[in-house]
């Protein structure tokens, strides 16, 4: 008995986004409400579903035929909780999204309820093939987002999303084909239980491809190349948006493809490597940057590396780490983003250093802070627990060299928050406009997120006590 | 009861001034009154709570503990009474947004209260690191750059402290503090590294000191609760891993030179040397404020030697160095934003003569003076004296010589304060000059008496102190009401008081015997010339001389070295930048590599 | 002021003469080195003559001496250093003045820069004619001088505090400003 | 109950020597010049001179002040070396010395300069600024191997109560028998604590008129001439109870009144060898520049007390030497 069906959170969003271009030909003015009224309607069904996905997993059956057959959505807490949040970020970066002028509109809300959709298809899909569509749907409509600023950086940015994105997702697809081959199905539990009837060596080229694939979404390192250029040249709710729900969702399928399909064990360390050295490119790379949009972009590599990190430790600690920080990454990193539109529009410039003062107005300078000491994991904020827990994690299991090159390029990533607040919070500056509602209230809404959940973290905790059942291929 | 108790303690010291903070945010103009109240709750109330003993175990999850022991109740006397002292001075200096003043000191506060009340390391990570952010925030409130200089380091010394958590939890698998049985001395080594060396951070010993000066330039009722009252807090990480998780045993464990542990004794050596570069570097500043950070430095070097040392006296000296240094540094900075406060300069040879028109202030810095330097008529000769002899009954020949000549030098900065500011010509636009206002001189008073009172008797304090050596095992001191003994040597304050009282009766009696008249400052001998005016204040490059003969081995600077090892490392990231060539070619070139990367490992762990 | 410390023992008399003799046997000098003078005192001070056997020492600063020695002519801009230190010094206090110019104007007589009489702008208690006097006669004039002291005659001094105003009315003479 | 009557005639003795130390003091000082005379071929003052030159500076009809601080100079300049005074065992009698030890010494020692310093700098006279920066990097320089020297006397004698210190050495041996590298270093320091030539610096009447003293005359400068002259016997004495047993040579608890008379003259002899070392030094050199002196201390004496504490500490460390 399923009171709600977890198919809405795509199907809503897939039936608003082509009722758009109706409705625009009505109103335009309009079209921003529906949008923002679309995504709170399925963050109010994604609270249904992660409230009913507490109790017991749910399995949906789409289109009549029984798994493994037929197409499925997997929704367990984890899922669920991470649709929520994807739902929840989307929802307040539409709020800020309303403040966007630029035509045509209608594309762009379209396209920006097509990324809901995809991510959310992502997250709850229990079919590996399906996986795959929703992958494909997230990108294509990223990529259309990516150039929606219509300029040479935007272009360049999506061309290279686009080149980077198709290899990961043709990886994907091979990495599914082979294992179709050997296994004839597509579903995931089912995949997890028959797996040893696999050739090994075909096995490790079906993970690594799909590793790979994924990885390009989860913006792993070496192949998350597109993610500066993409995020400067996309628009400032774009970028927030690819932070907080495409780089979930691709992470999330990260995390499922290792532990509930695969199950390496022995593998994990390499995730760990490929973690810290996400982390160390990125933040290493970010102190390099003088845009902020770049800056924040690196920065956001970084924190994924992180989350990776947590997956590859692999205990409970670090994995709950890892979802905590999937969580507080999303919240905090979207406030940057829309932040840093607001001083790109005030200042006029993607250069820092010429943001002095912009921070002085509270609106947005206490949000700010918020939201950088949160990324940079200072209790009682929500960044705090992720990275404390995946750093216990890794001490327990005694990864002493890689957890030192971790803080230690923390410290990098310290200093170039410390050296844009410095600018930000400068005496002298000009004048600024001061933010409109759009800006300063989903700003304040992720603030507030930040520090009641860093506050009293303990709903998130009970949340992630099922990452027990996940990590032993559950789901 | 037992519980009620303890959530009445955990309210009154943690929670209150939380919500102290989130009151006077919204308290706009008054914020800095309910600072007062909320900063005052918890100093009153430390009264009742004397030699109460509260130990409750916490289940949030993991296990917590969070207790109210004489350790805890010793420190938080320093640190909520410079709290206090702190917020009574900014009623007056505080006009630039008092509310976010307010709200983040009552944050540090209520961080600070919270890691002396906690006897696990996830509750005192976590208060440690709210300090810390909210000390951040307030220095941001002057000047970004210093704040960022504070910042790295101070997430520096987190991560220390977080390595040493971490290995104590991969062996232990608690948070506990008291779950220590069963590391290895190895995995001892490796703790007590990371978390002394964490700590040692927020004391400024020296090679990871350069964040000090410059955190220490900003507002000045914010630095003396900060180098006064937080900085201690380094003192009780350090005392609570060396003596309070580890105990004497294990560090004996790693070998012991007379009696003091192998482990010990560096940090003390460090210490030693600390003392001496933050006392030669204090003597060269003209900065007011840098002057005194660096002082501050070289006072906590001391602080440090007692810690490293480990013996009952050289602990118990420490602890009470540490009590003196939180006052007599947090008087000498309030003293400090008095002038600034009045005359809007920071520079000593810019000023001069002040101390005779603001004299209650020049009293109270010298009272300060003379408790830094020493002088035996303040509490702070007895600390230092603790101290010295701690390190002279074990021989020591390095650290005893450095701590005796930087208490040395000490007397060289202390007079150029006292010069600088406060003696010397009194320049024209100084002429109307008002004393400082009269909460600056109510704070500046409170701080004064525990110098004084402690002095004449230093039984009481040394008493708590003892209780302290104690609960940690160090051992007990020899002491009674007006003396204190070591294996050597032994002093009686009262003995001294009454001689000192007497002797300055006789010097009086010969003084009053004639009469004096005043003259006004420009009738002074200057080779018979005797302009009107004259800027003739000698205080600027006071010490050139002494400067010269050091130039040789001050144009190695540690602050320069820092610099340079920055710049190597930000040329290193663009280099490593150039990695992202933004050309598509090379990135689905990468991909390629990393798809063969992952399958040869994906191989190979087959 | 004059006060006598023990009142009740030692008689306001006796007090007065002990005063003198310790004023006498310890004079602290300046010596203000204007002209040729000066080079007549370090033979003075030397093995040779050796002024220190009667207490009389050199002293750095007018605030610590008594005894102000003008060593030569006395040109109207030095006149205001030496009525400055003159002030300076605390009574009782002692006035020499060497050679013949501040007596009578000597060599510049006729100089237009010169003072002619040094008594009319600070009392002077001895001279000591000669041009230059010789450490012979120098030290003839310490001697008169302490005995001078002894029988309560040299009370230059008091005779600048008792005509303090005609004093300074003839500075101001000589003087345009006094703050030059 | 503490025993009243034994506490007075305790005091009262400790006023006498106390009064007996500055009277010797200025004595001293005429000595000094007297002595000096003869080297420079002169006659010389009397020795009691500086007595006269206390009794008319006290005497001054005029004193002049320029403010409250200006006061603390002879104030806490006279009443801090009486301190100091009553800290130093003189002649076998131990005084406080009992109450406080070496460390305490040293550091009420400050208390008299610092008073000084603090009155010379209300002067606002930039000379007494320039005086005072030159003695206080003095002290600096000559603290450096003075301190290595008590130090090597700590430690080899294992204690720093300089009562104990006497009784040791009067039962085992002269410390400058044991340590004759830190005597010297030690005399070479005291030389600068006295300022007397090469290290005259602060003062230096020639070139910034007397530096801090500048603006001192009348009673102020009386009451600095009785610190000083009590300091001469600090710090004279000072060397002798480190060094030279402090003069005893019978011990009081067996020889009683006729002990404390005969010690008491052999201080008296021994300071007075000592003052006359630093008088003879002090009357034929010329004066050291301030940077040449901090040179100079943190090179020769810092050595020779270096290989001084070398030798205590051998001595006591691993030769078990225990005195």
């Amino acid at each position: 008995m399923i009171a709600v069906h977890p198919v809405l959170l795509i199907a809503i969003p897939l039936f608003f986004a082509f009722l758009l271009p109706l409705i625009g030909l009505f109103s335009k003015k309009v079209l921003k409400y529906v949008v923002t009224g679309t995504i709170a309607l399925n963050t109010i069904i994604a609270l249904l579903v992660f409230r009913e996905a507490l109790n017991s997993p749910i399995f949906d059956i789409l289109g009549g035929f029984k798994p493994p057959l037929g197409i499925v959505l997997m929704v367990g807490p984890l899922g669920g909780f991470i649709a929520l949040i994807i739902n929840m970020a989307g929802l307040i970066i539409s709020i800020y999204g309303m403040e966007m002028k630029k035509e045509p509109l209608v594309k762009y809300y379209m396209l920006s309820l097509l990324l809901l959709m995809g991510a959310n298809g992502m997250v709850l899909t229990g079919d590996l093939f399906n996986l795959f569509v929703f992958l494909e749907v997230t990108s294509i409509a990223s990529y259309g987002l990516a150039a929606y600023n219509k300029d040479l950086k935007g272009f360049e940015g999506a061309l290279k999303y686009v080149i980077l994105g198709s290899i990961g997702s043709t990886f994907v697809l091979i990495g599914i084909a082979l294992i179709y081959s050997q296994l004839r199905t597509l579903n995931m539990l089912d995949i997890a239980t028959r797996l040893n009837e696999m050739d090994p060596y075909v096995k490790i080229v079906a993970f690594t491809s799909l590793f790979l694939g994924f990885g390009v979404e989860a913006e792993m390192f070496p192949l998350n190349t597109w993610v500066p250029e993409t995020y400067d040249g996309a628009p400032h709710s774009v970028s927030a948006m690819f932070a907080s729900m495409s780089a979930k969702a691709g992470i999330f399928a990260l995390a499922r493809v290792i532990f509930t399909i695969f199950a390496f064990t022995n593998y994990l360390w390499f995730v760990v490597i490929m973690g810290v050295l996400t982390v160390f490119f990125g933040e290493i790379i970010a102190y390099a940057q003088r845009d902020i949009k770049r800056m924040l972009a690196y920065s956001s590599i970084g924190q994924m590396g992180m989350i990776l990190m947590g997956l590859g430790i692999g205990t409970t600690m670090a994995v709950e780490g890892a979802f905590f920080q999937m969580f507080s990454h999303a919240m905090a990193k979207a406030l940057l983003f829309i932040a840093a539109g607001y001083m790109i529009y005030a200042t006029q410039t993607e250069k820092m250093s010429e943001m002095k003062g912009i921070g002085r107005n509270p609106l947005i300078g206490i949000p700010l802070l918020i939201g950088i000491l949160s990324i940079l994991g200072m209790p009682p904020f929500i960044g705090f627990y992720g990275k404390f827990y995946i750093l216990m994690g890794g001490f327990s299991e005694g990864y002493y060299a890689i957890i030192a090159l971790f803080l230690a390029a923390s410290l990098v990533e310290v200093a170039y928050y410390a050296r844009f607040i410095k600018i930000a919070f400068e005496g002298g500056g000009k004048r600024y406009p001061s933010p409109k509602a759009t800006v300063y209230i989903p700003l304040l809404l992720f603030a507030v997120i930040i520090v009641i959940f860093g506050v009293y973290p303990k709903p998130i905790f009970e949340i992630l006590s099922h990452v027990t059942t996940f990590l032993t291929g559950g789901v | 009861m037992e519980i009620n108790l303890l959530w009445g303690v955990f309210g009154i010291f943690v929670l209150l001034p939380l919500a102290g903070s989130i009151l006077s945010y919204l308290g706009k103009k008054f914020a800095i009154y309910i600072g007062i109240i909320f900063a005052l709750i918890p100093t009153i109330m430390l009264y009742p709570f004397y030699a109460q003993n509260i130990s409750e175990l916490i289940n949030i999850g993991v296990n917590i503990n969070l207790v109210f022991d004489t350790t805890t109740w010793f420190f938080m006397l320093m640190i909520d009474t410079v709290a206090f002292a702190s917020f009574l001075f900014a009623i007056s200096c505080v006009k630039k947004k008092p509310e976010g003043f307010a709200s983040l000191m009552l944050l540090s506060l209520a961080g600070a209260n919270g890691v002396l009340m906690s006897r696990d390391f996830l509750s005192l990570y976590i208060f440690w690191e709210m300090m810390s952010w909210s000390a951040y925030l307030l220095i941001l409130r002057s000047s970004g750059e210093y704040a960022r200089r504070y910042l790295l380091f101070g997430i520096l010394s987190a991560y220390f402290i977080i390595m040493g958590i971490g290995i104590f939890y991969y062996y232990t698998g608690s948070f506990l503090f008291s779950d220590s049985a069963g590391i290895p001395l190895m995995g001892w080594f490796w703790i007590l590294f990371f978390l002394v060396v964490g700590f040692a951070v927020k004391m400024a010993v020296v090679p990871l000191h350069v964040w000090a000066p410059y955190a220490y330039s900003s507002e000045p009722s914010f630095v003396s609760f900060f180098s006064g009252g937080l900085s201690k807090l380094g003192t009780f990480g350090i005392l609570m891993g060396m003596y309070g998780i580890a105990g004497l045993s294990i560090l004996q464990g790693f070998g012991t030179f007379r009696d003091v542990s192998l482990f010990g004794y560096p940090f003390a050596l460090l210490g030693a040397f600390t003392a001496f570069i933050g006392t030669i570097l204090a003597i060269f500043q003209d900065d007011l404020r840098k002057l005194l950070a660096y002082s501050s430095i070289g006072q906590l070097g001391y602080v440090m030697v007692g810690l490293g040392l480990g013996t009952p006296l050289a602990v118990s000296g420490a602890l009470f160095h540490a009590f003196n240094h939180a006052f007599f540094k947090s008087l000498l900075f309030l003293g400090a934003g008095a002038v600034i406060y009045r005359t809007g300069k920071y520079k000593i040879s810019e000023m001069g003569g002040l101390g005779y028109r603001m004299p209650f202030t020049f009293l109270f810095v010298l009272f300060a003076i003379f408790a830094l330097a020493g002088i035996p008529i303040t509490s702070g000769f007895i600390s230092k004296w603790m101290l010295y002899e701690a390190a002279i009954e074990k021989k020591f020949v390095i650290i005893a010589p450095l701590m005796l000549i930087a208490s040395v030098g000490a007397f060289l900065y202390s007079f150029r304060i006292l010069y600088g500011v406060f003696l010397g010509q009194l320049d024209k636009p100084y002429e109307n000059i008002k004393e400082a206002p009269l909460p600056m001189l109510v704070a500046m008073g409170i701080l004064m008496l525990p110098l004084l009172i402690f002095s004449i008797f230093p039984g009481w304090i040394l008493e708590w102190i003892d209780d302290i050596m104690k609960s940690t095992g160090v051992g007990t001191i020899d002491y009674n009401t007006y003396s204190y003994y070591s294996s050597i040597g032994g002093a009686n304050m009262l003995v001294l008081w009454i001689a000192f009282m007497l002797v300055f009766i006789v010097a009086m009696l010969i003084f009053l015997m004639k009469k004096a008249r005043k003259v006004d400052q420009y009738d002074n001998y200057l080779a018979g010339e005797s302009p009107p005016y004259v800027q003739l204040h000698a205080a600027h490059n006071f010490y050139k001389p002494l400067r010269d003969t050091w130039a040789p081995l001050l144009k190695y600077s540690i602050d320069r070295a820092y610099e340079k090892l920055s710049r190597f490392f930000v040329e290193g990231f663009e280099e490593i930048k150039k990695i992202y060539t933004e050309n598509p070619q090379d990135y689905a070139a990468y991909l390629g590599i990393a798809f063969l990367l992952f399958l040869f490992i994906g191989w190979w762990l087959l | 002021m004059n006060e006598n410390p023990l009142p009740s023992i030692i008689p306001e008399k006796d007090w007065k003469k002990i005063q003198r003799m310790l004023s006498k046997r310890s004079l602290w000098m300046i010596h203000f080195c204007t002209g040729c003078g000066a080079m007549e005192m370090p033979p003075t001070m030397t093995s040779r003559y050796d002024m220190e056997r009667f207490g009389i020492i050199p002293m750095a600063t007018p605030r610590q001496a008594d005894l102000l020695l003008v060593t030569g002519y006395v040109a109207v801009k030095t006149l205001k250093r030496i009525v400055r230190v003159y002030e300076q010094m605390q009574d009782p206090k002692y006035v020499i003045s060497f050679g013949s110019c501040p007596i009578n104007g000597g060599l510049y007589w006729d100089s237009y820069n010169t003072i002619k009489r040094l008594d009319k702008y600070i009392p002077v208690d001895i001279y000591i004619a000669g041009c230059m006097p010789r450490p012979e006669a120098i030290m003839d004039g310490f001697l008169k001088l302490m005995k001078d002291i002894d029988e309560g005659r040299a009370d230059g001094w008091l005779r600048y505090r008792k005509y303090y105003d005609k004093y300074k009315a003839n500075q101001m003479r000589v003087f345009r400003r006094w703050d030059e | 109950m503490i025993d009243w009557i034994n506490v007075l005639i305790q005091a009262g003795v400790t006023a006498l020597y106390l009064f007996l130390a500055i009277v010797i003091g200025l004595l001293f000082l005429g000595i000094g010049r007297k002595v000096t005379a003869r080297i420079h071929n002169r006659v010389g003052p009397p020795v009691y001179q500086n007595f006269i030159d206390v009794g008319k500076l006290l005497a001054k009809k005029t004193n002049i002040r320029h403010n409250w601080i200006f006061d603390f100079a002879p104030l806490f300049g006279l009443a801090g070396v009486l301190l100091t005074l009553a800290y130093l065992p003189m002649g076998g009698y131990r005084l406080l010395s009992g109450e406080g030890d070496l460390i305490l010494l040293l550091y009420v020692m400050v208390i008299p300069a610092l008073g000084f310093a603090l009155g010379a700098g209300a002067s606002s006279n930039p000379n007494a600024g320039v005086g005072v920066m030159r003695a206080l990097t003095l002290m600096l320089s000559y603290e450096m191997p003075f301190l290595l020297v008590l130090l090597s006397i700590m430690i080899l004698y294992n204690t720093a109560s300089l009562d104990v210190l006497l009784s040791k050495q009067m039962h085992f041996a002269w410390a400058i028998a044991m340590l004759p590298l830190s005597a010297l270093a030690a005399d070479m320091a005291l030389q600068g604590m006295m300022m007397e030539k090469p290290f005259d610096i602060p003062l230096a009447p020639h070139e910034i008129a007397s530096g801090p003293m500048v603006e001192f005359g009348g009673k102020y400068l009386g009451m600095l001439m009785l610190y000083s002259a009590g300091s001469v016997i600090v710090e004279t004495t000072l060397f002798v109870d480190l060094f030279l047993g402090g003069g005893v040579v019978l011990d009081p608890a067996t020889y009683g009144i006729l002990a404390y008379v005969v010690n008491y003259l052999v201080w008296f002899l021994l300071i007075f060898v000592v003052w006359l070392i630093a008088l003879f030094i002090n009357a034929v050199f010329p004066r050291f520049r301030i940077e040449q002196a901090f040179k100079f201390y943190w090179k020769w004496p810092t050595i020779i007390a270096a290989i001084g504490l070398v030798q205590a500490y051998i001595m006591s460390a691993f030769l078990g030497v225990m005195p």
